[in-house]
């Protein structure tokens, strides 16, 4: 198994936080053994867009693996934006209709969250209470009787899986992409043949995951010089113009 | 010190674990009321600053532990080591299943609002949470709770010492704090 | 009971060999003869019939040991302990040891990729695995190595008939190669 099969989104980084690559990150926070707020989700982007530049060809399984590992890290940062738990879908989630809910669902969290500083009190007196530790004397403990006897071949068996070659990061927790980039491509230039000019909140499909592709798809037709893309304000609506379009105009 | 009591003191003295009162009887071939009435002049004697060892009651038995003061010399000798300390994810954790159990890995999820698949198998790795069945719901979910040796760590003699889930809750102050944190980040979310 | 006596009573409470009078010394910061001389003093204390355990001063140094009257009842209490299932981590750390001994804590939780004292612990309560002395390596970390009851509860005759695992016969020399590659393994794993 080659490291690149390892890692399939092959992208090292280099955060204050965290260095080396980057499903190993997505892995760890996901293990809260990252906290997710020391995560720039910015950076990670802006990096990767370097290094595709830099790279010069466009690896379409890789972009989508990593987009779908970024969704994933927005997704829970949101969440922890919003100190919001639950298994609600954050942006069909009407503020005024999900409020008491989402409220109570905070008052519980923290209803826990401090029942566990005070577990943390009492472990701080008492986890280190030295007992002793060492078995009975052998004289002292029980013989097992044959039939309850260990098989020796369970040993062999709990070394096996770490003996075995350890495979790639298993990824399965994460949503799987409904749409593939390519497929997003195809469908965006279909809509700018047909209907010119479009917003993007017009084509944009509902899950949030879709709609990250395609902001994607979007970005990388920008890129390759087929569309242009204005916004009024910052969160305002994208409006999208094959450059075909606007090429005519300035023309005539 | 009578017999009973030093035989008592030494299965207590050699036992890795703390020993409930029955399975002391069961060994001494006495009954509970004997083993609590001995086991309370054995407290007497190992009470605090008298020995280098005290008697203390933990998870639903006694147990010998190394007075505090001796703690020391008994670590440079190099016999004993405290456990590592849980980051707030596990406490969160443990703390759920400690108040909930048996809790499923969905009710820790729902509480905490993320999979705490990694916390509950680090939990159970170290001995304080363990499965305790299926539930018998659609998929029949795992169903976790705290062990002797969560009791034992934490200096509890049961569940039923755990502080009160209650005194935990949000008062209404708070509770007002939390919606209008909730508004002001529902309004930074509208365009 | 002074401080001193004090803190040799709990490290040999703690002690499952005996102890030299040089590393009571040493772990009390003080000289040989004064552990000496408090020495008898917790010898008179612990004397026949007094309590349920005895000093007793054997080769190698001082010890804790069970007196015999009181044996009956350890034994019992340990014939009614509960019976040999082990989890899935215990299984898989009490094979670290068994096929890598002596192997230190750290040796064990870099194979393993989870820190791996509880289970340790709890195979040691067990009498499955014990301390085999010290590595001659910074810190002397403690060696485990695995029992007589360990072969015993395996019905195994000594280590080496422990089955071969995939490509490894459990010899000395290919002990450090599966080291390694349980190392290189590991490392892959986590970061």
């Amino acid at each position: 198994m080659t490291s690149a099969q390892a890692y399939p989104t092959g992208l090292d980084v280099d955060l204050d936080v965290f260095s080396g690559p980057f499903d190993l990150l997505v892995t760890l926070v996901l293990r809260e053994e990252i906290d997710l707020w020391e995560v720039s989700v910015s950076r990670l982007i802006g990096d990767y867009v370097v290094r595709l530049a830099d790279a010069g060809e466009f690896d379409l399984e890789t972009t989508s693996q990593f987009l779908v590992h970024v969704a994933t890290l927005l997704e829970m940062k949101s969440r922890l934006l919003l100190s919001l738990p639950g298994d609600d879908d954050i942006a069909d989630v009407e503020a005024e209709e999900a409020g008491e809910e989402l409220l109570a669902a905070l008052v519980r969290y923290t209803q826990f969250r401090r029942a566990a500083e005070s577990l943390a009190g009492l472990w701080s007196r008492h986890a280190g209470r030295i007992a002793r530790q060492a078995g009975l004397p052998a004289h002292c403990s029980r013989i097992p009787d044959p039939g309850r006897r260990l098989p020796p071949a369970a040993l062999a068996e709990a070394m096996a899986p770490l003996l075995r070659e350890p495979e790639a990061p298993d990824s399965s927790h994460i949503t799987d992409v409904a749409v593939t980039l390519v497929e997003e491509l195809r469908r965006l230039r279909v809509l700018l043949r047909r209907d010119g000019a479009f917003s993007f909140q017009s084509v944009a499909p509902r899950g949030r995951l879709e709609r990250a592709v395609t902001f994607f798809a979007l970005l990388e037709l920008h890129n390759r010089g087929e569309v242009r893309l204005a916004q009024r304000r910052a969160f305002a609506d994208i409006v999208v113009t094959p450059l075909a379009d606007v090429e005519a105009a300035a023309a005539g | 010190m009578d017999f009973l009591t030093r035989r008592l003191e030494a299965i207590l003295f050699l036992a890795p674990r703390p020993v409930p009162a029955a399975d002391l009887a069961a060994a001494c071939a006495t009954d509970e009321e004997t083993v609590t009435h001995a086991a309370g002049g054995l407290a007497a004697e190992y009470s605090c600053g008298r020995h280098g060892v005290e008697l203390r009651e933990v998870a639903g038995g006694y147990q010998l532990v190394v007075a505090e003061d001796c703690e020391e010399a008994v670590i440079s000798y190099g016999g004993a080591r405290a456990p590592e300390d849980l980051s707030p994810a596990l406490l969160e954790t443990l703390s759920v299943v400690a108040y909930l159990q048996p809790a499923t890995r969905a009710d820790v999820a729902r509480v905490r609002g993320v999979s705490s698949e990694w916390a509950l198998a680090s939990l159970e790795e170290r001995g304080l949470v363990a499965e305790q069945g299926r539930a018998e719901t659609p998929g029949a979910p795992i169903l976790y709770g705290t062990t002797d040796r969560f009791l034992t760590v934490l200096g509890l003699r049961s569940v039923a010492d755990l502080p009160p889930l209650d005194g935990f809750a949000p008062d209404a102050d708070d509770v007002e704090d939390l919606r209008a944190r909730l508004l002001a980040n529902a309004e930074r979310r509208t365009p």
